[in-house]
């Protein structure tokens, strides 16, 4: 981080992302949240650093856990909203729900509830920046699992042949929904299992934001200086249940984490502890807090008085 | 027995009558086990018998593949239909036909199970049938147990077919309840005349047949009796079952779950008209999904998808009878049973 | 112009229009260029505007659709219809709703191009049609032209689509003559009348159009005028110029390009019959492939594939007429003129 | 070699797929052969070497490009020649052609003209032998353009995994149809771009047959001491076209090679050289070049001969 400012800045990132979320988990029992909801808790440092370290007109790809890449690149907790609650307003105007959040405006170009699905696109996007000479940046956010899936292979072959100006960004939670990574994969590990391609790879905790921020400057550092695609692999914790807005370690997949734990793995408390140490004081961080709680608050209560869409919508958009 | 259970016991008797069947594909034995229809399976048959994957299901059904031609009865799930998607390479060019090119020498025994996603805000991706893109591909059968007896047998009948069999289920079946007989057996390829009725003959795909029932006891009410046949295959096709029937009634609403056009219900559509022509008192009607991807908000889901009502509206309107009053019907009961997340 | 420089041409005259189009696909810049359908386009325009890949057909998609959302033009070609069944998860979860799923924030202008398989022993991996089962899924545009003109025309009238456009070529075609203006413009969408007739009309698909005109020419020597409808867009499908014929005939025969059970022949059928009920001779036939993978060996082959003479005999059943007298004919002329080894 | 006897073996089928080879080429102008054929001229060594290696119950799967494979395996010059003629007799019965031929009775289970379709097919096989607890081997064939696709990777993943008995096994030309390496890979070398799964990776020259029985013994003591699947890389020269009977260095593709060249990359060739210094002498080598000349130009008569299937065969074979 360099300086106190930027760091109060992505604290908001972050929070706005923790308390959305918390929000929906708030709100889910009610039922009227008519949507599957991927929550994103535990891994929001990584959204949340990389698009702060890429230029402004940066292309973004990401999954059906894409609740902090929206708020991070959009801010809009009225449209976030909006959408979870099937709403005429929505993002995406109903159509989306939680898993198609997109944003091509702020540069979030494609979200699918497909895994690996959005990897090619990207690719796409870096290719797209290349024919047009544009120096735009192209980053995609992933799972673990979407490695496991071919087409994951046959983008980073294609990119890396044609060196272009993507990061590969793998959200690494050991998990996918309820399978651990020891019995899905078949390479000694992630960074390993690229390292024979002709791209940058990096590795972190992804669960520490300003690890984030180091690595992917890092990548694009080497970029710059060495023109080939970077594969960022950034390991977090996952919290709550794979889909919905519970805890889950109940089922007895995996155990749970000790408090210590929790707090070691915790992206929000990690980073309040280096605020601190950059003379951010507690009544500062709360009122920050208490700002974006409002503002989740209100785009909440908003959404669920919005109107939905109305029949002849259904027939829209299918064609331009 | 529910459907989901009688989808599980289906797969348990196979697998307790012949060792070389096993189960397997994404999130299987998880402690979720794709909706409760692979209970228990790994408990009575252990890992080697039951057991999750990678994600990869390009190469899962090249693997079922291999399996099959080396003498095992693969049975691969898929939480959702979508996702055949991926997998339509290894289905189209390779399980569909190998033993065609092979002149016969090799033998392709495999089940293909596949949810069709219905229930809280699923949206474009998690939503499909395409039940009728796969029964197009010579060499495959493709089934759609609608009711917890066909759930069982059918899957007992698909385990034992020396060819590769697609099975479809619903997500909404899942809680439907019926009686299982352990003991019927029920062919593949075979449609079911699931009620009786003189008026219009219903063909009913999936879970339009829970619809069509629902159409038929309030159209019953004032006297009009629906007959509904469960098309329960689309590959190999029963064409005899339903034109006895529409034979009989000289109605057909063809209900099927899936997009219209260019759908399998063209298919039934045609072989009705052809085979009844200068019989039918009007024209074969068509329902099915509006021509749209899937959206997620329920408002226009309800909109999307096709119910009893429309059958009621269809059929009054062929039958040339006023508007039946709905004021006081309780329509997608399954609907509300059905909480999220997914 | 041969068709096959009708398409290099019609692709050629875009990427003059716009520099967004560019057009890609394994082996499409080799010497070969696809049996010379993109010839002279890398010359023109360069290896960034046309050039070749690894073997990545589900990635290829994708990034056509990346590149599509992004402002460009791809054309995205594949040798074989075959090789599109590795990209039907990007086909069908993404490129055909993206726009959707995004409330339409997104725009996807992209073609994709496939060849329809025949000629020397081709066999079940390399001769599938598939257009059906595109046209089955809401969001994609789906075109099969028969005549250098509409290969010409359509293809412009894709490329300048702001939606997914995917187009069928059949591998006869290619060596098929006809006049090309380059000023006439095709809109996607709409089927063409190719014979006028008054006994009955053939609604053709890609290749069987071709067909349908020697059958024509042999049945008009006795007198019996075939209408010949050359659908030329399963999706959107333009039924009323179809309707208007078989009103006017009373007789239809579907002759697709396709295996027929659950197949695009059942929606056209389907629609002749409902539109027409009441008005129709004698029910609607259908042509298309035997229900079986394609055989490698020619004799097979033969009996595989529909024919001039299936709907010669079809059109003499359905007209009540006496088998013509085929023994002086010339039929399958392509085939003659087709050479190995692919 | 361990012995004379040993490399006369294998020179007869090294002979037998060359011979058979180059009959067709000398067919294949009068247009009476109605088939793609993809002729493996040059190399040969693979899978002739390959399946020497390997226990009698192994289980085999090819590409499009197998004659050497199911001649190796089959010795069946009749059902081959009468195949590729459509005939009756044909291995297939007229409906596989030259790119589907088949012999599971013999061990080759499948091939494919679509690339890379049957390497997860073959892991399923090895799954097979596993589940059943048999130590039957497996081993795939594919040429180096199948590794771009997806499936390929999600394939290796698995095997990996479970620690399956499957050879892959790499006919690496350097050329997909027309396309070289250089504009496909986007990763440092074929052995690299799998370095990170754990499987036993080994390259060497697949013209010399010698090295290839070399190298896959020595996968196979691996194999045998650490079980996990092997990968074989081994590279040849592609004599001919992609596709047909022709030389086509005339196209400009690439470089027609010197006769030294030639002689370098010709298994045949080589090969010869290798059984000079085994003690065997030209008239030896032509004796079995004219007895197996003559089987080859007997089956291929006898094909021509043959009679193609009957009408109703075209519905036979689509269900069992
Ligand atoms: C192609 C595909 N297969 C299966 C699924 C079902 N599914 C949804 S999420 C998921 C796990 C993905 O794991 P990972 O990529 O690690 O992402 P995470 O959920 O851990 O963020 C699976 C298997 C899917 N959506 N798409
Ligand atoms: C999935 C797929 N894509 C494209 C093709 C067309 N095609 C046939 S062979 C070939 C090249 C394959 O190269 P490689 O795997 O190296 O094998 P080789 O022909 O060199 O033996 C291609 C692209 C195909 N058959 N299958
Ligand atoms: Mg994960
Ligand atoms: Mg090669």
């Amino acid at each position: 981080m360099n300086s106190r400012d930027e760091a109060l800045r992505l604290y908001r990132k972050l929070l706005l992302a923790r308390l959305s979320e918390e929000k929906i988990r708030e709100l889910y029992p009610s039922n009227e949240i008519k949507s599957p909801v991927h929550l994103g808790i535990g891994g929001e440092a990584i959204p949340v650093g990389v698009c702060h370290c890429l230029p402004e007109n940066s292309k973004y790809f990401g999954t059906y856990r894409n609740h902090t890449l929206y708020l991070t690149l959009t801010g809009d907790t009225d449209g976030f909203f909006a959408e979870l609650y099937g709403r005429a307003s929505g993002a995406g105007g109903g159509k989306a729900g939680s898993m198609h959040l997109m944003a091509p405006d702020r540069g979030l170009m494609a979200t699918s509830a497909v895994v690996a699905t959005t990897i090619p696109v990207a690719v796409g996007a870096a290719m797209a920046a290349r024919y047009r000479g544009s120096d735009d940046w192209v980053a995609v956010f992933f799972g673990d699992g979407a490695m496991e899936e071919g087409v994951f292979w046959e983008s980073l072959n294609f990119a890396c042949l044609h060196k272009l100006r993507i990061l590969f960004v793998c959200e690494d939670n050991g998990l996918a929904i309820h399978s651990h990574d020891t019995t899905r994969r078949g390479f000694r590990s992630i960074p390993e299992s690229v390292g024979g391609f002709r791209c940058h790879v990096l590795s972190g905790d992804g669960s520490r934001l300003s690890t984030v921020v180091e690595k992917t400057r890092e990548a694009v550092t080497r970029m710059k200086k060495d023109s080939q695609p970077a594969f960022l692999h950034l390991t977090y914790f996952r919290f709550l249940e794979h889909v919905g807005p519970k805890e889950d370690f109940a089922a007895g997949y995996r155990p749970a984490p000790t408090e210590a734990e929790r707090g070691g793995r915790d992206p929000v408390a990690i980073f309040e502890g280096e605020l601190k140490s950059l003379k951010c004081s507690r009544p500062e961080m709360d009122a920050i807090r208490s700002e974006l709680a409002k503002q989740v608050d209100a785009s909440s209560r908003k959404a669920q008085a919005a109107p939905s869409p109305s029949p002849p919508d259904l027939l829209t958009d299918v064609f331009s | 027995m529910t459907f989901r259970d009688a989808l599980a016991l289906g797969m348990a008797r196979e697998m307790e009558a012949d060792p070389s069947v096993f189960v397997f594909g994404l999130d299987v034995p998880d402690h979720k086990r794709i909706f409760g229809s692979t209970r228990d399976l790994v408990e009575k048959f252990g890992p080697s018998r039951c057991f999750g994957t990678p994600l990869c299901e390009d190469a899962l059904t090249g693997i079922a593949l291999g399996a099959a031609i080396s003498g095992l009865r693969p049975v691969l799930v898929h939480i959702r239909a979508d996702f055949l998607l991926l997998t339509m390479n290894q289905i189209g060019n390779m399980i569909s036909c190998l033993r065609y090119m092979s002149g016969g020498k090799v033998k392709v025994p495999l089940v293909i199970r596949a949810i069709i996603g219905r229930g809280w805000g699923q949206s474009a991706q998690h939503s499909k049938s395409l039940h009728g893109m796969f029964a197009h591909f010579p060499g495959l059968k493709v089934a759609l147990p609608s009711r917890p007896q066909d759930a069982y047998s059918l899957m007992r009948a698909a385990v034992r077919d020396d060819n590769p069999v697609m099975i479809f289920e619903h997500r909404w079946l899942y809680d439907v309840s019926g009686v299982v007989d352990e003991k019927v057996k029920v062919e593949l390829g075979k449609a079911s005349v699931i009620r009786k009725g003189a008026a219009l003959t219903v063909a009913g795909v999936s879970w339009m047949n829970v619809e069509a029932m629902k159409a038929a006891e309030v159209l019953a009410r004032r006297g009009v009796e629906l007959e509904i046949v469960d098309v329960r295959s689309v590959a190999p096709f029963d064409e005899e079952t339903l034109i006895r029937s529409v034979e009989r009634t000289g109605h057909c609403i063809v209900a099927d779950y899936d997009w219209v056009h260019a759908g399998f219900s063209g298919e039934i559509a045609t072989r009705i008209n052809y085979r009844c022509f200068g019989k039918l008192k009007k024209p074969v009607e068509r329902l099915g999904f509006r021509h749209t991807p899937c959206p997620s908000t329920r408002t226009l889901e309800n909109l999307f998808y096709p119910s009893a009502i429309d059958i009621i509206r269809t059929a009054e309107k062929m039958l040339g009878l006023s508007e039946t009053d709905l004021a006081g019907e309780e329509f997608f009961s399954y609907e509300k049973n059905f909480k999220g997340p997914f």
